[in-house]
């Protein structure tokens, strides 16, 4: 069992949760979050003060995925959230040793 | 008829009242929507509380300072009179100028936004609004100490301030100047890594904008206190002025809307003390003289002054003050279209006066209540928010 | 002459009615701030739809029971002729009294928020503005049933209620406890685990609080109904009670800024009664005594009591302004500086009457309503919160 | 005597001026809780730079087309005559006219919003104001080019449109309607993922319709411009029409709170027209009618026609407008219980001219300004938002 | 050392923080995430436009625990989180390789 | 390839930012969470009513690094973020198996 962690643009979320439903990974958690790296931030100003924003919003996906729909996962979620722009986020894969549907109580793949 | 004339004096009194009152509201949502959001609440509970202790404090004390009725101790039975004798004008006269008086700590609260103490800024509003205040608005609009007329003999026309450029606005910006001197900026605002915060809503701050705005035509236009000498010219000038300083703001500011939203007001400030002698033209000038000065001089006391001064009360309300006063001299002049019967001399003199007496004054205030019980926040309060250090609850839940 | 009175008449009273109504748009902003954040569109629905209801309820049925005059019907042309005599001055009359009458469902909602029914709640809304308010406000401020001429023959006075303390303020929250009780605390307020909930916003509940304070002075001045009656005195005994009021929530409450913004709610609702015979000094001391009774009884109703009253509407109207019935006896007398006229038994019989067919009229309309149609949502759309369950749309969306 | 009657008249144009002033602060809120979070300082910036753009054309230009006077540029001293003339009433009554005149583009704000440029904004403000809005404004309320004396010849009757359902708010939306075609739809809005956007804020979008609301009463009963001309019935139609409104939105709309809070607002543009001449119940069914037609031309816009009209002011100025327009040649008449003197040939004929008149007009100023500088953000500005955009700031900061 | 992440219903997160209490588990941090699943969103509706609110709000818990006491913090959330409804959550449990509490510079067991 | 996942006192954040960039590490995806633990929450007081706010706002770090800069990183990190009071935060390293920069499909240490 791997979880996918992916990192992208967001409006990109629609279209990377399309393409992950089209191989059967309908499960996923998603947050907001802030991304720092080589995509530059903006710059505000108020009454004559600069603000710099230095951070991107970006949204997290989180998959848990088995061992056999990984690669297909990767690829999926590569394709759908690039743009060739910078900025385009991220992609780690980690293990996992242990997954549990809290309602049922199944484990490993059957909890997903 | 003189029944009739009378119920509507009343009336006409009250409504600048009530406009006036709502203003306060204003003066709220200018500052909810401009400090920080840890900073919210107080900013509320703050300008209400003021009223209530500056409505208090003029009741009792100020209000007799400048006009000689001690109302509220019923001296001479002054107050037991008032209650009947003209459908009780006198009462509401009372009320529309302490809504007045009351701006002054409306005004300061802007200024010292986001670190100073609850109890001891009320205690400030205290000896502001029975001292401090009354004591020049009597000179100007009552004649006290005889100072308009040694103005008058020297310049050949008093101290023009028709609604308050001056009286109002200019002690309030400059008492606001001396508490934020002794004050002292936000931790975190100057310094090696220091930096300005942007506004937590800038909705609240329209919203603020626009109540003050709206109100200001009670301000002024009521200032005549008598519907029989009411001005169509007063209302049409306060609009040139208010227009004149969204106009300048907005190029100037480059649409900024902290900027924007100052400009209608850096406008009405101005216009207060020449509304009723300068044309039309004059007062779209003088708004919009205004709306640049504000935006030069907000930027200018932020940064080579380095005075922290939240809202800009100073520039605002100080400045635009002065300059109001200043060009009530300038554009009431017969020569350029006023109705005259003004003198720049007199309106130079009235103003130093005006100022020198609000900085003092505020200072000798706040002076005493920073050595005696302390007017600033811990570093861990500010830090954490005047909200939660002295309101013990944040402005908003998370949903 | 007489046109121009007749003209100034409606232009007061009509002031009085804009006035009003936007208190209207205060109780929409107080109940916003407090409920949480997923029911704050349903306040503003409510409160808007329930004006609509209460204006129809009330001119084609509760007016005719109040005053005689059915004007929705027409009957007599009494429509007709209202709509060009005396500058249709009865027509604004109307809207003025309509204002008021449609207070009644906007207190009630502030008590029952967060788990009452929609279209239910109109019907309600219905009853109570058709019958169960105009019953008690004719016997009281039009004669009805000789009530009044029982009073003054027993007591040497009739019942004195200048603007409602009881005849609005009093029947509406009476009416909302009773409407509280039926339907219950809100699913998780009371039992082991029980909690109560901090407001969504306090920057829209000061706002509401602000709408309603300036809209009162229209509320009291402005019930003098004819310009030659206004009397300055309502309007600062308006202001002492507010300024009363602000200062014993501040003090008594600890700078909490709901006890704070409701300070002056308090005080208003206090001096309604006796706003034109008490003192200045007598209505501070009014508004100080309905700061701190609202304080205290909040905590009473919320903690001892466990009634669910979201918005504590009964300890603001009904019991605040209960005490401003009785206060308007004690204090209107000529010996406390009031200017006489008042008996304390008056108050006492009038206010208990108020209060008796408030409770009763409002227990029989939502029993009826709820035995019928039901009043409550159910748990899984009180969880999920009025606003998706209601209307299907949450208040703000994300960034 | 005399002078009371003028002071009175300038007191009660300048109580107009001020409600409908405050009525911009609605606008404004209005579309700032409607559209979404990235362009809501863009709203809010806008109503405010377009009321003083506004200002100065009406001032120079266009109040000069419609009623003669070119008070800006004092030709035969008008404006020196003006100041000191009957208290200034006549610049007071420039005053009340100019804010309805400002209307125009704070109507045209809510369709373009979240896509357009500013400075082009304000320039087609300019033209607006100065010339199209007054063209049409003068033929009807002014005389003007015998227009007004072509229809009474031919029907019998001028066209009566008391306070503007079409002059103002037909006017507003048909332009509206030529400057959004003109525009496009936002990015992403129809297509084959084409979708709509939540409002960001319900309490904002309701707090500007409140204000709508309450200043409306200023916008119809001081277009009687005297106090002695002051209809009470102008008043209660209002209110019947607002009331109608609400209840045909609440229920056709199915309490949908963006429903809900335009249904007031249609009642009233749709009541403008015929406020002092139908009776109370025929407003009330005006009211109705508009409530409906909204809801049902909302949609019908937004889905069959595809026309991206964010707040959708076509269907509100401009349909009910003209509604408004009918059915004041419908209810005004004396079968209906109206006070006649009104022509349904006359109204169709007005309507048809003010409609084509100010598509033709907005056509026009928007086509040369969109061939010239552009009027439209770019992709990348539209969907980053037009506060970072224009303004280089975002409306709130997190917490 | 192993870090448990549960995505639980919001609403259970009082129980799940009172369950971890009572095994002496006290340190956790939460986030507020959106998930979607097989619990289906809902629709809102403005203005006769339909808004599909496709993901349900989740909250995230993740927890640091040594090995001894995983078993035992695994089965106090699944019994704290569970109601039996679609949408209870999952919990997944991923190795740590280091610890370090900052204030202290303590790693592994100690840091906890 | 590690991931250290940091839990920081919010005023923190632009101090571990600056420390990481003195060693090169600039990519990093923060989000706001909400901690427990030692360090308590705190009291608020609403018309008579306490509510009990027992989290703490903090910054979660999330950094992927190659093995060789871990041990300097971790190090920057908690001297940056440690103030010596309770609540400072923990660090956890957990293992990644597979990186990769979405715009051009790079992976492992290339894609950071
Ligand atoms: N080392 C890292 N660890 C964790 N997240 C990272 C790291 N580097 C980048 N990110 C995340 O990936 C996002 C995109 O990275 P960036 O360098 O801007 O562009 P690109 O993905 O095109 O290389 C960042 O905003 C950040 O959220
Ligand atoms: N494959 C997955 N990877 C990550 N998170 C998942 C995955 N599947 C489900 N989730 C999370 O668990 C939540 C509950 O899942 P759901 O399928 O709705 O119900 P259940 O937990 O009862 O099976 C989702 O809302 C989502 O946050
Ligand atoms: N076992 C844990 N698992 C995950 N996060 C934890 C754990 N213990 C603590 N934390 C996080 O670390 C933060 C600080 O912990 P705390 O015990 O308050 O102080 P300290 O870091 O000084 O030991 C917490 O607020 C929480 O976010």
């Amino acid at each position: 069992m791997k979880m996918i962690t992916a990192i992208i643009k967001p409006f990109k979320l629609d279209d990377v949760r399309d393409a992950l439903h089209e191989i059967n990974v309908d499960g996923m958690t998603v947050s907001e979050v802030k991304g720092f790296g080589r995509q530059k931030g903006h710059t505000e100003m108020y009454r004559g003060a600069e603000y710099v924003v230095d951070f991107l919003p970006k949204i997290k996906i989180e998959v848990a995925v088995s061992g056999e729909v990984l690669d297909q996962a990767l690829e999926a979620i590569m394709k759908a959230a690039a743009t060739g722009q910078i900025g385009d986020g991220k992609i780690f894969v980690t293990p996992i040793e242990q997954t549990i549907r809290i309602r049922t109580g199944e484990s490993g793949r059957d909890a997903l | 008829m003189e029944q009739l004339t009378t119920s509507v004096d009343v009336l006409f009194i009250l409504l600048g009242a009530i406009l006036v009152l709502f203003m306060h509201a204003g003066f709220a949502f200018l500052e909810v929507g401009t400090v920080r959001h840890k900073n919210q609440v107080n900013a509320l509970v703050k300008i209400l509380s003021d009223l209530a202790v500056s409505t208090v404090a003029y009741f009792f004390i100020g209000y007799g300072i400048a006009y000689g009725v001690f109302l509220g101790f019923n001296l001479d039975g002054a107050l037991t009179t008032a209650m009947s004798e003209r459908s009780g004008y006198d009462l509401v006269k009372f009320f529309f100028l302490m809504t007045f008086a009351a701006a002054i700590p409306a005004i300061v609260s802007g200024g010292i936004a986001e670190r100073a103490k609850f109890y001891p800024q009320l205690l400030a509003t205290f000896f502001l609004v029975a001292l401090v205040y009354p004591f020049y608005e009597g000179m100007i609009w009552n004649g006290n100490f005889g100072v308009q007329d040694a103005i008058e003999s020297m310049f050949g026309a008093p101290f023009h301030d028709f609604a308050g450029s001056i009286v109002v606005h200019g002690v309030g910006g400059w008492i606001a100047l001396a508490a934020i001197l002794l004050l002292g900026a936000r931790e975190g605002r100057y310094g090696p890594r220091g930096h300005q915060w942007a506004p937590s809503s800038i909705p609240f701050l329209a919203l603020g904008a626009w109540i003050l705005t709206v109100g200001w035509f009670g301000f002024n236009v009521m200032s005549a206190q008598q519907v029989e000498g009411i001005q169509g010219l007063v209302a049409v000038n306060s609009l040139m002025a208010m227009v004149g300083g969204i106009l300048a703001a907005t190029f100037m500011g480059d649409k900024d809307p902290g900027f924007v939203h100052n400009g209608p007001l850096a406008g009405l400030v101005a216009i207060c003390a020449g509304s009723d002698v300068v044309n039309p033209l004059g007062a779209l000038v003088i708004g919009l003289v205004a709306g640049g000065l504000f935006v030069w001089a907000f930027k200018w006391t932020q940064n080579k002054l380095k005075v922290d001064d939240v809202l800009g009360v100073w520039p605002l309300h100080g400045l635009c003050g002065v300059w109001g006063a200043l060009a009530a001299g300038i554009f009431g002049s017969t020569a350029l279209g006023g109705l005259g019967g003004v003198s720049f001399g007199a309106q130079v003199a009235g103003t130093i006066l005006g100022v020198a007496l609000a900085f003092i004054g505020g200072y000798v205030v706040y002076a005493l209540i920073k050595s005696s019980v302390g007017i600033r926040l811990t570093k861990e309060e500010e830090y954490e928010g005047a909200d939660l250090a002295i309101h013990r609850i944040r402005s908003t839940q998370e949903h």
